[in-house]
């Protein structure tokens, strides 16, 4: 060991600020926390859809407008249960197989039949017709071309599926092709010549999934990976300080909240929930763990989502005696150790919490602390996040504390109306039900036009933020560290994809 | 002919500062959290990864708790849960040890067949198992590492006594009409004694930095508990902007080890 | 006089351990698995699809496709029939053969396992040897406090440093990944320098042993120099214990490659290990452990037959 | 006058201050020998070490010491290890323990030729081959140490000592443990030395050796000069009453033993077959054992003594026969005494303890105990020491007491003196028959000394090799 530390002395020595040049200057090395497991687009999609693999019918802006991808059109039936999207033409695989209706019908239904986004919707058939694919539904849902700019919905060459219909190969029509997969950790792509569309600069792009956000950083800051993805605070501070790279901060539509059992009888009545709220130092989380103070969550839906973020909502804040008030309206007492209790039952909560976003049990532990204060216990529990719908199936669950993501599609309704809807969402609310929001949802689902849709939105997020079946705490921030002279790189706030046929190196 | 390499037997310096580290650190642990008086799970949004001041001697955590009483109340946990699980190791493996090269014959194969199975099981195994059959619990941890542990001192226990129990002294005392009991007081543990403390003083080291690597794969114990291993992960995303912090855990541990070997002796058997 | 070939009894014993592993194996990781909290459904959804997708609906398709409902008697039964047919089954989560994954995490893992025991050596024997020629002189206290210190720090923290030191400082090496043998040497180092701290230890105790022996006396007093006897008494001796303790180490290397693949984004098999058991992929537990459990018994043959050609009294003399 | 190979003036060896050997002065001629006598503990054995430059840590000499006309003394250990083997060779103590157990025999003899000698490759395994043949080791040379005899290793040791044909040879106790024939074997070899002109130094406590080496001999008492000479005259008259002592502990020269009337049969062997491995050590053997009587077993080393007193003690079971023990003989009624009295007792167990044990087993009264001591003359204060740090001789008497406080009608004694120098030796043995008739005990007395088995039995088997 005696030469490692010669070899640190040496290091620490002759530690000049050369900044590391990327030697091949059409390669891009990206680095990110998640792991690709298989080839299967239900679990991996996200992957190869980022690094631009596989495409999806329906595209969107970095500002979450839909626009043309595979599908160059779309239109809506009138009554609303039938879509009707139109192929691209001249558009083939990177095996040189044409793409055709038949394939893009036979993908969507496969990812109809996996779990994914398109469960969302109330689909009762998806068929080929000539050069379109036409998609019927049980109701009207107006955001069905939003659910196919998911990653869930790519198309893949039918020479990627073995014949029990397991995919064995990654093969799309996307700028780049797969070069070399080595699950979970690494993935390399190389241009894929004959793209439809305007045609990549890199010729090489490899993937490497880093778990640890301690490695990332590094992976940042020696040069080693040119774009990484999703920093932790302390790195991501101390990487604003380094001039080799460029740190980005996007607002995202995924926001912290806390799943509270409104059975439990504990929770049931809206005070409760209400004093949980008023007793949570949001802005010492959003400072101290998370570390941007500005987002705080005041409401569930952050700004980023800006036709559910509203400005009138009062927002959330913090009141220790408030809360203790609607405590005492409810009946507690707090008991001699500081515990609150009524009719022998202490106020002794379970959260339920996972370790898969760092952060996570940190801001438990806060709370654990923060709801001390006003004579809630808090138990933690940090494991599998699928403990979290287990416990919502099964009724044990008290609190959870999780990140929800409504942005996975430009239009969140999909995933709002899952949460909030009747009986509730896995990842939403738990046996709370207010029939005047789920008819409000109902009605934005129908249709995609804003005006209509604003009066029903205003209800819904009132009533959120009044009820609080779920207890928002900090929204998200997607952090990105980018090499100097990587130019055309774009964070895209929905976390859908690289758009690595925009990005270049600049020369020097 | 030439001195033999040093036996630490008899009470050298070098023991002496052993036994006073090891009394130092039970002390902290047992008396030093009332000692300071200062809650460990008492956080402060606003002061975190403080350095040292009046107010916090060894600054705060990445909750702005306090890293001295942290330090203390995790003292007592990873103390207790490295000795017991040395010892839940230690007694089965030198027991069974003894039983195989006293019996010999089919006991002696079976059990090193089954120790050495039970080698060739991932001991990680066995303790992310058993943790996740009770998660959070430290209970199951320390479980865990006995289970994984025990090997060694079988393994140990039972080449030396082979030696020891072929020598003429026991068969003598066996003609003298002794029993297993003399034989095993008198013959075999004052002879094996020095060498499983050695394994366990390095077994204790393990324990410790087997509950740090399990707290890396986000196995272990509950907020807000405070434990050196755990500490040690925790800290590990602040390390370069407080190094400090996560320096501390890992001294205490090197502290504790230091003590261990200097009052049992260096000598490692093989 | 006549000793039996302690060979053959080494092979026979390698292999009845080798079957036992792999049936202890099985049914502990089996019934462990089965005594895991939580419903296996869920937690294979989790691990399949991510916290965004995953739900009670993901649950669901899982349980019907795996058929998790059949009574666990019948799927260890059916685990053990295929394994009889050297057939591991298919990975919950991924879908894909154990085998063909294991193909590859076993490789990338023994590679960086074998380099970080090589790294180990190439610290530990010089170290060991100049510390067991003065034991108590200044160089044994000074490198048994080294060991100490590396053995309390644990493979992480030391894993960052040497990142830190060796790949953002000076651009020496790569941080992490593993397309190019550049790439071992740090986790390799990271893993060697743990082990280090200990066999450090055993090379010193085995040569001060020697060095203290009537035979390496009179190897002196019949004429051949303190660097002949070294080269041609002393190291030949001390390898001995050295060997042997190498096998013990095997079993505790897994756990720090754990450790150093996660930091190192390296895709071993200890990291798999660790999500099958998140996962609850029970067919994936069981091949991991499986795998490992047998290539320590083959790493073990492989030892005892090092001490065979080390050691003549094991071989048969008459 | 031939030239003086090593010469000595006011040697001596102290630690710290306390003087263990010395002042010794000696003139060692070439083509003569010496022989330094003494019993143990009479620092003989520091003196070579001195000479050589090996005395362990905490020991230093003072003194001149020239070897081969260049003083050597205040040379550094590095220095001095330059002479061995070239300028002085050393017969090493228990050379068993002195060849490296990995090594083929030839090859450590090879070794020394090659590299010592400083012959080539070729060369060196012809010289090594004749030495194998001229020791009559052939076959022996791709052997083990472990796979060799006492005998074997202490001639492969001879011929790797002496592979430089170093003019000066020093032997340290060179028949250690070896039987008669043995030792004769060896003592040839040594003998040689002076006859070629060279120079030996012998040191051992038997006089027989002595008388066999011939040339000069100086008898020490602990690290004190007594005596010295041409060794024939002062074994013939010697000058110094210790000489006498150590003359008179020659089995020699014990007298015979007077015979005792035997009482009735304790225990009873009939025909029995022991054997080791595949190997038949012992057909047909059978033995009555009467209350005091006196019953020794000889023979070559490995001819089976030991299995057969462990087959007589219900140790082992015989391939065939069996042994019967007479009802009034209680389990613990039959007790051994062993070759290597420390491997005897618990190491790290002070011997009091040891004793109190079976003094409390046995419900013996430690008064008891004690008395036994004093009667074989042990100082109570060595109950308080470890049995490491006791002297064979004593601890092989304690070892004696210890069997008497499990009141035995039959004691199995192997070896119990062959450790043992020949005064010591002699008192032990005589205890021990005193002890037998005294309390009427029946003893097995295992030797490989024809003398003293004959002198001291009533009795006497002598085990022969069963061809196998």
């Amino acid at each position: 060991m005696l030469k490692a530390l010669a070899l640190t002395m040496v290091a620490t020595g002759m530690l000049t600020s050369q900044i590391s040049i990327a030697a091949d200057k059409t390669q891009l090395n990206i680095s990110s926390p998640w792991e690709i497991a298989s080839y299967e687009p239900s679990v991996s999609g996200f992957a190869f859809y980022r690094l631009g693999v596989m495409e999806t019918l329906v595209d969107a802006t970095v500002e979450g407008v839909l626009e043309p991808g595979l599908a160059t059109a779309w239109e809506m039936s009138d009554d609303g249960l039938s879509w009707r999207f139109s192929l691209r033409n001249g558009v083939s695989f990177h095996d040189g197989s044409p793409l055709t209706a038949q394939i893009a019908a036979a993908a969507l239904q496969r990812a109809f039949a996996n779990p994914g986004m398109l469960k969302k919707a109330p689909i009762s058939a998806i068929e080929a017709d000539q050069d379109d694919v036409v998609i019927s539904l049980d109701r009207p849902f107006a955001a069905l071309p939003a659910l196919l700019t998911h990653n869930t919905t790519v198309i893949a060459a039918p020479a990627a599926i073995n014949e029990d219909g397991a995919h064995i190969a990654a093969i799309g029509t996307g700028p780049f092709a797969v070069d070399t997969f080595t699950p979970p950790q690494s993935l390399d792509v190389k241009r894929f010549e004959d793209y439809w569309g305007d045609k990549a600069q890199l010729e090489k792009v490899s993937y490497l999934a880093a778990g640890r956000a301690e490695t990332r950083a590094l992976l940042a800051e020696s040069g080693d990976a040119d774009l990484v993805f999703s920093l932790d605070p302390s790195g991501y501070a101390r990487l604003t300080g380094i001039d080799s790279v460029e740190t980005r901060a996007v607002p995202i539509p995924r926001v912290v909240a806390l799943k509270l059992n409104a059975g439990h009888s504990f929770l049931e009545d809206p005070r409760a929930r209400n004093a949980l709220s008023l007793a949570i130092d949001r802005i010492g989380i959003a400072t101290a763990i998370t570390r941007f103070p500005e987002a705080t969550a005041s409401q569930l839906f952050p700004p980023a989502l800006d036709q559910w973020h509203s400005k009138e909502l009062q927002p959330l804040k913090q009141d220790i005696e408030a809360a203790k008030a609607l405590l005492a309206e409810l009946g507690w007492v707090a008991g001699d150790d500081g515990i609150l209790s009524r009719n022998d039952e202490r106020f002794s909560l379970l959260l339920r919490t996972f370790p898969d976003r760092p952060e996570l049990p940190l801001i438990a532990a806060a709370l654990q602390a923060q709801w001390r204060e006003i004579g809630v216990e808090l138990n933690i529990s940090v494991s599998s996040y699928s403990e979290i719908p287990a416990g919502h199936k099964d009724g044990s669950l008290h609190v959870a504390l999780y990140a929800r993501n409504y942005g996975l599609t430009p239009d969140p309704i999909g995933t709002v109306l899952q949460d909030f809807g009747p009986g509730g969402g896995d990842w939403g609310a738990m046996n709370w039900e207010n029939t005047e929001v789920a008819q409000a949802l109902q009605a934005i689902a129908a249709t995609d036009d804003q005006a209509k849709r604003d009066a029903d939105i205003a209800t819904v997020v009132k009533t959120l933020q009044a009820e609080l079946p779920l207890i928002p705490i900090v929204w998200y921030q997607h952090t990105v560290s980018v090499a100097k002279g990587l130019q055309g790189y774009v964070v895209d706030p929905l976390e859908r994809k690289y758009r690595l046929n925009n990005i270049s190196w600049s020369a020097e | 002919m030439l001195p033999t390499a040093p036996q630490h037997n008899g009470l050298s310096v070098a023991r002496l500062i052993g036994y006073s580290l090891l009394a130092g650190l039970a002390l902290c642990a047992v008396k030093g959290p009332d000692l300071i008086g200062i809650d460990p799970a008492r956080q402060s949004l606003m002061h975190t990864l403080q350095g040292p001041s009046a107010e916090h001697w060894l600054g705060t955590d990445h909750l702005g708790r306090d890293m001295l009483a942290r330090l203390l109340s995790g003292a007592q946990l990873s103390l207790a849960l490295a000795a017991l699980s040395v010892l839940t190791a230690a007694l089965p493996g030198t027991l069974l040890g003894i039983l195989a090269s006293w019996y010999g014959g089919w006991t002696e194969r079976l059990l090193t067949l089954f120790a050495d199975a039970v080698l060739a099981l991932p001991g990680l195994l066995l303790v992310l198992m058993l943790a996740a059959i009770s998660p959070g619990s430290w209970w199951a941890l320390y479980a865990g590492l006995s289970l994984t542990l025990w090997v060694e001192y079988f393994r140990y226990t039972r080449q030396r006594s082979r030696v020891i129990l072929s020598e003429p002294s026991v068969e003598a005392s066996r003609l003298l009409g002794f029993g297993a009991t003399h034989i095993i007081k008198r013959h075999l543990l004052p002879e094996i004694g020095p060498g499983l403390l050695t394994i366990a003083a390095f077994g204790a080291a393990t324990a410790v930095t087997a509950v740090a690597a399990l707290g890396f794969v986000s196995v272990g114990i509950r907020p807000p508990t405070a434990e050196w291993g755990v500490m040690m992960t925790q800290l590990l995303p602040y390390w370069r902007e407080a190094p400090f912090l996560i320096l501390q855990p890992v001294l205490c541990l090197v502290v504790t080890v230091l003590a261990l070997h200097l009052s049992v002796g260096v000598r490692r058997p093989t | 006089m006549i000793r039996s070939s302690g060979l053959w009894s080494a092979l026979a014993g390698r292999a009845s351990q080798a079957v036992l592993v792999a049936v202890v194996v099985g049914v502990v990781s089996f019934s462990m698995m089965q005594a895991l909290p939580g419903d296996s459904a869920y937690r294979i959804a989790a691990g399949r699809y991510g916290y965004d997708m995953m739900d009670a609906a993901s649950a669901d398709v899982v349980r019907t496709e795996l058929g998790l409902d059949k009574p666990t008697s019948v799927q260890l039964a059916n685990w053990l029939g295929s394994l009889a047919r050297l057939d591991l089954g298919k990975s919950a989560v991924t879908g894909n053969a154990v085998a063909d994954e294991l193909k590859v995490q076993l490789g990338h893992s023994l590679l960086l396992a074998g380099a970080g025991i090589l790294v180990s050596l190439i610290i530990a024997v010089p170290i060991g040897i100049a510390a067991g020629l003065r034991p108590g002189g200044a160089l044994d206290r000074i490198t048994l406090g080294a060991s100490i210190v590396l053995r309390a720090v644990p493979a992480f923290a030391l894993g960052v440093l040497l990142m830190l030191a060796l790949a953002v400082h000076i651009k020496l090496l790569p941080v992490a990944g593993f397309q190019s043998p550049k790439h071992l040497i740090l986790p390799a180092l990271t893993l060697g320098l743990g082990l280090a701290a200990v066999s450090s230890r055993v090379v010193r105790d085995a040569v001060s042993e020697a060095m203290a022996a009537d035979w390496q006396l009179f190897s002196r007093t019949k004429g051949l120099s303190s660097g002949q006897t070294l080269r041609r008494h002393v190291l030949r001796n001390a390898t001995l214990p050295v060997i042997a303790y190498i096998g013990v180490q095997l079993a505790y290397v897994i756990e720090g490659v754990v450790i150093v693949e996660s930091v190192f984004a390296w895709p071993g098999i200890g990291h798999a290990l660790v999500h099958a058991i998140f996962g609850r992929d029970v067919a994936m537990v069981q091949g991991t452990a499986l795998a490992l459990g047998l290539t320590y018994v083959v790493l073990n043959l492989i030892i005892d037959l090092c001490c065979h050609g080390i050691d003549p009294r094991r071989r048969s003399i008459t | 006058m031939s030239p003086v190979s090593i010469a000595v003036e006011a040697l001596s060896v102290f630690a710290g201050t306390k003087q263990l050997l010395g002042p010794i002065t000696f003139n060692l001629a070439a083509g003569r020998a010496l022989v330094i006598m003494g019993e143990t503990g009479a620092g003989k054995s520091l003196l070579a070490q001195a000479i050589l430059g090996t005395l362990p840590a905490g020991l230093h000499a003072s003194g001149l010491i020239h070897l081969n006309g260049q003083r050597i003394d205040q040379l550094s250990p590095e220095e001095r290890s330059s002479f061995w083997g070239r300028d002085v060779s050393i017969l090493p103590q228990e050379p068993w323990l002195a060849l490296d157990p990995l090594m083929q025999a030839s090859r450590q003899v090879n070794e020394a030729h090659h590299l010592v000698a400083g012959l080539g490759s070729r060369a060196a395994s012809v010289a090594t081959r004749n030495d194998f043949t001229t020791l009559d080791l052939n076959g022996a040379e791709r052997r083990l140490p472990g796979a060799l005899s006492g005998g074997m290793a202490q001639r492969v040791a001879f011929a790797a000592a002496t592979a430089a044909d170093a003019p000066v040879l020093i032997a340290d106790e060179p028949t250690k443990g070896l039987d008669a024939e043995r030792s004769t074997k060896i003592i040839h070899l040594l003998a040689k030395k002076p006859d070629q002109g060279g120079t030996l130094l012998a040191i051992t406590h038997e006089a027989s050796v002595a008388r066999r080496l011939g040339g000069d001999i100086m008898v020490l008492k602990s690290g004190k000069l007594v005596e010295s000479g041409h060794t024939e005259k002062v074994l013939k008259n010697p000058a110094a009453d210790y000489t006498q002592q150590l003359l008179d502990a020659e089995p020699q020269a014990w007298p015979k033993q007077p015979a005792t009337p035997c009482g009735d049969i304790l225990l009873s062997a009939e025909n029995l077959c022991i054997w080791r491995g595949k190997k038949c050590l012992l057909e047909d053997f059978s033995l009555k054992l009467h209350a005091n009587e006196r019953i020794a077993i000889s023979g070559p080393s490995g001819v089976g003594k030991t299995s057969l007193l462990d087959v007589l003690a219900g140790i082992r079971a015989p391939r065939q026969g069996q042994v019967k023990r007479m009802r009034s003989v209680a389990a613990t009624g039959i007790q051994k005494l062993y070759q290597d009295p420390p491997a005897a007792f618990p190491g790290k167990v002070l011997l009091g303890k040891s004793l109190r044990d079976v003094a409390r087993l046995h419900g013996v009264d430690w008064a008891v105990v004690t008395e036994y001591l004093s009667h074989l003359g042990i100082h109570p204060s060595l109950l308080e020491r470890r049995p490491d740090s006791v002297s064979g001789g004593e601890l092989q008497r304690i070892s004696i007491a210890r069997a008497l406080t499990a009141n035995p009608l039959v004691l199995l004694a192997d070896e119990p003196t062959s450790r043992l120098d020949p005064i010591t030796q002699r008192e032990t043995l005589a205890m021990i028959a005193d002890i037998a008739t005294e309390r009427g005990i029946a003893i097995v007395l295992v030797t490989h000394d024809l003398v003293i088995a004959d002198r001291w039995a009533d009795s006497h088997y002598q085990l022969q090799n069963t061809g196998a």
